[in-house]
């Protein structure tokens, strides 16, 4: 472990920061996540995105693993109904959410934790407020309780 | 190189000036990458993408050092494709790339918490090796292309974008769905901003289009389905029926006068204000100008019907004939032969198609508040024909409810004495602008209802024109300018929509109006009442982006890709869209967009060839277990069922229709299926780091 | 036509004012264009001459943009007898503002001339026209006090003290529309 | 040195300009007219009695009844001024619209320039479009120019603040006038010459807006009111002016009259003098105040003594 490695995990164990991952579909969301910084809308640096194709694109394990490796939040991010690039991959993933959201409550992790939200290319602005919002919502659960085990 | 070759990883940091190390500690950042497994070579520079920045990594890859590649720089929206060019130049696989945006997702956003971002950039980093680490080798794919077009639409926008074409060199095949082209610029008397007649200038281009050699006339054909995709698209044409043998038929019209009273159904040229024979040719200037029979309307003197029935013999012996055959000079109305009423279908292979299947002027009879049913009560269109010198009363400016009586004194030859209008008021945004019907602006109808006035002020200065407005647009070129000449020349401007017209005991008409101007009600009596109808999408045009596979908006026109920077693209590559199939536009713009329509049609197919990404999904045919849940979810039909050797079905990916989604992939129970550039283990090993975030992902 | 109170139509019937132009063979457009408003037709009604009038800010109906909407329209008659011509202070600033070139303070004078043909005038403006002639001075006042009171003497060095002058003045005014419209008496 | 300064004065004693009273300034408000027979010979400006004018005419009479008759009153006008030589020069701003626009449409319409002189033939004149009418303010700022005025005067007014109000017929149609303010949105002439005397003069919103006189006063009293209310509430409000400065006689009559009227009809509860600027340049020289601000209505003692004690 390099020396701001360890000095993190120090700081991790006195003052928790949480840990979220974002999935962002590469035509909308992971566009706005770029927009924002172009448009120097700040957010919080909890917030880390990994760039799938389309929401279609995610599976329901992505997600379960995230949690269960210690992220404290995760959200999917897609185009607005209608605008999918891919035509209807954001439906796909809206109905498959809703079945994830009922595996992670079995998991006994609260469901506030997985969140899926539409922020199309030109929402800088949005995709900064939603993560400003999540990370607070995070910070209220406390540390993902997988983690504590 | 081979696949199973040890990764061994660079990563190459960027400064881009301040804009990343302003805030992110890079050297901190570079330290970090060389702790994580399998990178090999880390540096940082100024600008990465520069050309200096670029011969590093090219260095290394050619010195052997590294086999994968991580640039740790901007968002890959826009510089993947920079960096990948950069490895495929230097001889290593373009897919052994990956890119990590530390930029517009780091450093621009979180500018004022220098160390969170160093921190933060650390673990985007990580995520992007421990992808890079199961990165694979993939090879471009290249669709040959068809050098051929079709055009669908032969208005003045498809009459454009298939000159074009076939002057380029491309094969065209133009389909027409009436028997001729022209489409409603046809129609119109004049044209603003420059009044040029319509006829003068659109009958040539259509005489063009017939004559040329690169293009293939079909009119009276509609599309019935389309195959395939980019480059080629498989199409079967339906050529309707003419029920005359058009080869043989030379557009004199000795049939139209015969075919019997009866049979005259409202001439959809001249906007129903005429009546046409069962028989017609739809209008003098017509391309081609060939005959056809509307079954529908036909009677079938003489029991002809096309059976192929030789015909009865009279008393005398003589066969009995219908009027038309009779009087046919070439033979082309001989009504013997068995003609097939569902015509015949043509297959065509095309490379891109254009569709630019115009409009339609919405009809008058939805706003009861105007009288709709009242003969002096007509849309704009029926204007345009009525000061048409091809028009019903051949342009004299007479009224509507006068024609009838007009007519049938010309067809006895005698001369009759028909009341001339003393006052005309145009209503505009009738159908536009309004939540019941349209909400959009139809554009063109102040600048055509200004135009009308114009010409007739012009010619009957003592004509009273009124035109209540909600508010004139007029932002084209020379348009302004058009509205003001159109003021000077005493045609009265009011701003206030009308509200109603009463029909009066004799057949005017009392136009109830509001001038906001002067702020009281207005009432003018007229003799004609003009409503400036919208502009409406074709009622067929939802079917026909069906058939093609693209959209159509919420007000029911094509749905071009972007608005800004790709107007006349669909989402579907390969089709294109031009004129008022895509919203209601002028013929300058319809006329712009026809020919930018033409040249990204020729810019795609004169290639040969295109590249298409390896990002596509593939099936793994051992592990797929031929449950079909894949099959309806593709957006793009491009997964089937095929039976395999052992004679069971497994799903296919068609790798020319996919288009990368993952949906498929997402949703395969047995893990069938990959996406590649965004596989299950990829994209998990980047999940599993940042979820384990700050601990170091293992060798 | 319902009358209004103010004897403009409370509903303008269009057509009765277009048969009245047929009628009377003369367009209102072009005879206030003679009377000196040759821009009115290039007005698009966009309302800046409105929006700095004095006598629209103070309640006048017909001010500048109103009144020319009127005339293009062909009113005349429903006009003459609205004071708001004639309450024009001639302050120009629409003139200033106007985007087409229109001046409606031309339109403004314009129609005053127009209304004049047709006698219709405000009594103190025929008493202006009468000190005018009489005097030379539109306000005229024969109490000299003040002037005395300020050291002048009593009459200025105008066409009130110089009688070539006054019948220079007065022979102009016998040559021009104002006599032959015989608004005041000229008969000296 | 001495030599230029010889010149410079020589070319200064050249000013001269013909006197056009026009009717409000000589029958209504002569200290006026008196003020500038005072302040101009000081000033180095001579002025020429322009013996035998008369109205300009004004808006009312000619201009409402027919162009040509308009041009060749005014024309007429203009020719006592062309015959000698020089420009003339008004206190009223009407004078100044009415002359400036008549002269304006008779050089931009040669029809109507024979027309007028068909007229002028009558009486043995000729108009060649060469007089104009100077405005007192453009001549005092341009011609005289400010040091000059600085250099003339005896009591500087510090201290006081005053609202200008230059008049619509000095700033618009600016096409139709020999002098032009840069912007005439914001005109700065007035204030300058003001500030040449001491005072402060600062914007207000409604600068530019107009008082109401003439016309409007003569249809509507009430409707006219409405507008010099709403001026000096302005002025009031926004600088609390110790005194209103104009350079139209028009102007001065309004605000003047027609507050002391508000006031009465308790629609107004503060009063503010007013003078034109000929007037206030007349007491700040030292000119005996009965003569040359001696008729107003609404009261100005309190401001002439305070300009005159210090």
């Amino acid at each position: 472990m390099s020396q701001a490695q360890a000095e993190v995990a120090e700081k991790k164990n006195e003052e928790w920061e949480p840990n979220i991952l974002v999935i962002a579909c590469n035509w909308c969301t992971y566009q706005a996540a770029d927009m924002a910084g172009s448009l120097r809308y700040s957010y919080p640096p909890t917030c880390k995105v990994v760039r799938v194709p389309c929401s279609g694109r995610v599976e329901p394990e992505f997600v379960i693993e995230a949690l269960l490796n210690g992220a404290d939040g995760v959200l999917i991010g897609g185009c607005h109904p209608g605008d999918c690039h891919y035509k209807e991959g954001n439906y796909k993933a809206l109905r498959r959410f809703e079945w994830l959201k009922k595996i992670v409550e079995e998991l006994g992790i609260e469901p506030e934790r997985v969140r899926l939200e539409w922020i199309a290319g030109s929402e800088g602005l949005k995709f900064a407020e939603v993560m400003k919002e999540f990370d607070a919502t995070i910070r209220k659960l406390g540390p993902n309780p997988l983690k504590k085990v | 190189m081979s696949n199973d070759e040890k990764p061994r990883i660079g990563v190459y940091i960027c400064h881009c000036g301040e804009n990343i190390a302003g805030a992110v500690d890079v050297k901190a950042v570079a330290e970090f990458a060389k702790t994580l497994p399998d990178v090999v070579v880390v540096r940082d520079y100024l600008f990465m993408c520069s050309d200096p920045g670029q011969e590093l990594i090219k260095q290394d890859i050619r010195d052997g050092l590294v086999n994968r590649v991580v640039v740790a720089a901007c968002t890959p929206r826009t510089h993947e494709p920079i960096f990948r060019k950069a490895c495929e130049d230097a001889g290593l696989n373009k897919y052994y790339f990956e890119m990590a945006n530390i930029r517009d997702q780091c450093s621009w956003a979180h500018w004022h918490e220098k160390e969170k971002a160093t921190e933060k950039a650390k673990a985007i980093v990580a995520a992007a090796v421990a992808k890079a680490r199961l990165l694979e080798p993939l090879e471009d794919r290249y669709i040959e292309l068809t050098k051929e077009v079709m055009v669908i639409g032969g208005g003045i926008a498809g009459i454009f974008a298939a000159l074009d074409l076939a002057n380029a060199g491309f094969k065209v095949h133009l389909v027409e769905k009436s028997p001729s082209i022209g489409g409603n610029m046809a129609k119109l008397d004049k044209t603003f901003p420059t009044n040029d007649c319509s006829a003068c200038i659109l009958t040539p281009l259509m005489v063009e289009v017939a004559n040329h050699p690169n293009i293939n006339l079909l009119t009276y054909s509609e599309v019935e389905s389309v195959e395939g995709s980019v480059g080629n698209f498989k199409v079967k044409v339906r050529k309707k029926q003419t029920y005359v043998d058009w080869d043989k038929c030379t557009g004199c019209g000795a049939c139209l006068d015969v075919c019997p009273p009866k049979a005259r159904v409202p001439d959809e040229f001249n906007e129903g204000m005429s009546l046409r024979g069962a028989i017609y040719i739809p209008f003098p200037q017509a391309v081609p100008k060939k005959a056809v029979v509307d079954m529908d309307a036909c009677i079938k003197c003489g029991g002809r019907d096309f059976s192929g029935k030789e015909p009865r013999l009279s008393k005398s012996g003589k066969p009995i004939l219908a009027p038309c055959e009779k009087v046919c000079p070439t033979g082309a109305a001989d009504r013997t032969p068995y003609r097939d009423p569902n015509g015949e279908l043509v297959e065509l292979n095309v490379g891109a198609i254009i569709v630019a299947t115009g409009y339609k002027v919405m009809d008058k009879h939805h706003f009861k508040e105007f009288a709709p049913e009242h003969p002096n009560v007509i849309t704009a269109m029926q204007m345009e024909r009525l000061i048409s010198a091809t028009g019903p009363s051949e342009g004299k400016l007479i009224k509507p409810s006068e024609i009838p009586k007009l007519l049938e004194a010309k067809k006895k030859g005698e001369k009759v004495e028909v009341e001339k209008p003393h006052t005309i008021t145009f209503i505009s945004c009738v159908g536009s602008r309004d939540n019941r019907y349209h909400t959009y602006c139809s554009r063109v109808c102040c600048m055509y209802m200004l135009k009308q006035a114009m010409i007739l002020k012009e010619k009957y200065p003592d004509l009273d024109i009124y035109i209540f407005f909600i508010d004139v647009r007029t932002p084209g070129k020379d348009f302004d300018e058009y509205y003001m000449r159109c003021r000077q020349l005493g045609i009265k401007i009011i701003k206030g929509r009308a509200g109603g017209i009463q029909p009066l005991p004799d057949d005017r008409l009392l136009v109830k109006g509001y001038d906001a101007e002067i702020g009281k009600p207005v009432e003018v009596v007229t003799d004609i009442a003009v409503l400036a109808t919208a502009i409406e999408p074709n009622p067929t045009l939802k079917e026909l982006a069906r058939t093609l596979g693209i959209n159509v908006g919420a007000e029911g026109f094509l749905k071009e890709r972007h608005t800004k920077l790709y107007p006349v693209d669909t989402m579907t590559e390969g089709i294109f869209i031009a004129g008022c199939a895509q919203g209601p536009k002028d013929i300058p713009d319809s006329v712009a967009q026809a020919k930018a329509a033409a040249a990204s049609a020729m810019s795609l197919l004169d290639p040969g060839k295109m590249t298409v990404e390896p990002l596509i999904s593939e099936v793994n045919k051992e592990k797929c277990t031929g449950c079909g849940i894949c099959v309806p979810l593709c957006p793009y039909g491009a997964i089937s069922l095929v039976e395999c050797e052992d004679g069971k079905k497994k799903s296919e990916i068609n790798p020319a229709l996919c288009k990368g989604c993952g949906v498929c992939t997402a949703a395969c129970p047995s893990k069938a299926i990959t996406l590649h550039g965004f596989t299950y283990d990829q994209v998990l090993a980047q999940i599993k780091t940042i979820a384990r975030w700050p601990e170091i992902p293992a060798e | 036509m319902i009358e209004s109170e103010e004897g403009v139509p409370n509903v303008l019937n269009l057509s009765e004012i277009a048969e009245r132009e047929r009628e009377e063979d003369e367009r209102v457009v072009e005879i206030v264009r003679e009377f000196g408003a040759e821009n009115l037709i290039y007005c698009m009604q966009c309302g800046s001459c409105a929006a700095v009038c004095p006598l629209a800010r103070v309640g006048f109906e017909w001010y500048n943009k109103k009144l020319i909407k009127a005339l293009l329209l062909g009113m005349k008659e429903e006009l003459l007898d609205d004071p708001t011509p004639w309450a024009c202070v001639a302050c120009n600033r629409c003139t200033e503002v106007c985007p087409r070139q229109v001046s409606p303070f031309e339109v403004m004078f314009a129609v005053r001339r127009m209304m004049v043909e047709e006698f219709a005038i405000p009594t103190l403006a025929i008493e202006g026209l009468r000190a005018l002639y009489e005097y030379g001075h539109a306000v005229y006042m024969t109490g000299r006090e003040a002037r005395k009171k300020v050291g002048l003497p009593e009459k200025p060095p105008s066409t009130d003290s110089d009688e070539q002058a006054l019948k220079d003045l007065k022979t102009i005014l016998k040559n021009t529309k104002l006599a032959k419209l015989g608004l005041i008496p000229m008969n000296d | 040195m001495m030599e230029a300064e010889v010149v410079e004065k020589d070319a200064e004693k050249k000013l001269k300009f013909g006197l056009f009273l026009g009717c409000n300034i000589p029958f209504n408000r002569p200290d006026v007219e008196q003020a500038m027979r005072k302040i101009f010979p000081v000033l180095g400006v001579e002025l020429d009695e322009l013996k035998g004018q008369s109205c300009c005419p004004t808006w009312g009479t000619m201009p409402s009844i027919d162009i040509t008759a308009w041009c060749a009153v005014a024309a007429r006008n203009l020719c006592l001024g062309e015959e000698k030589g020089i420009d003339l020069m008004t206190a009223c701003n009407s004078c100044y619209g009415s002359l400036n626009e008549a002269r304006h449409k008779m050089l931009n319409n040669p029809k109507l320039m024979s027309d007028v002189n068909e007229l002028l033939a009558k009486i043995g004149k000729r108009y060649e479009g060469k007089a104009k009418c100077r405005h007192v303010a453009w001549v005092l700022y341009k011609d005289v120019g400010l040091e000059k005025i600085k250099e003339s005067i005896k009591y500087t007014l510090d201290d006081i603040t005053i609202a200008v109000q230059p008049g619509c017929h000095f700033l618009w149609p600016s096409e139709v006038y020999p002098d032009k303010e840069e912007d005439p949105f914001n005109p700065v002439v007035l204030r300058e010459l003001c500030e040449a005397l001491g005072a402060e003069a600062p914007y207000y919103t409604r600068l530019i807006d107009c008082c109401g006189m003439g016309a409007l006063r003569s249809t509507d009293p009430e409707k006219s009111f409405t507008l010099v209310k709403e001026k000096l509430e302005n002025i009031k409000e926004e600088i609390d002016a110790d005194l209103i400065v104009t350079t139209c006689s028009s102007c001065l009559i309004q605000l003047d009259d027609a507050q002391e009227r508000l006031r009465k009809e308790g629609k107004l509860n503060f009063s503010i003098p007013v003078l034109h600027y000929v007037q206030l340049l007349a007491l700040c020289m030292g000119f005996e105040p009965e003569q040359v601000a001696g008729i107003c209505v609404t009261p100005r003692d309190e401001i002439i003594n305070r300009i005159i004690k210090g």
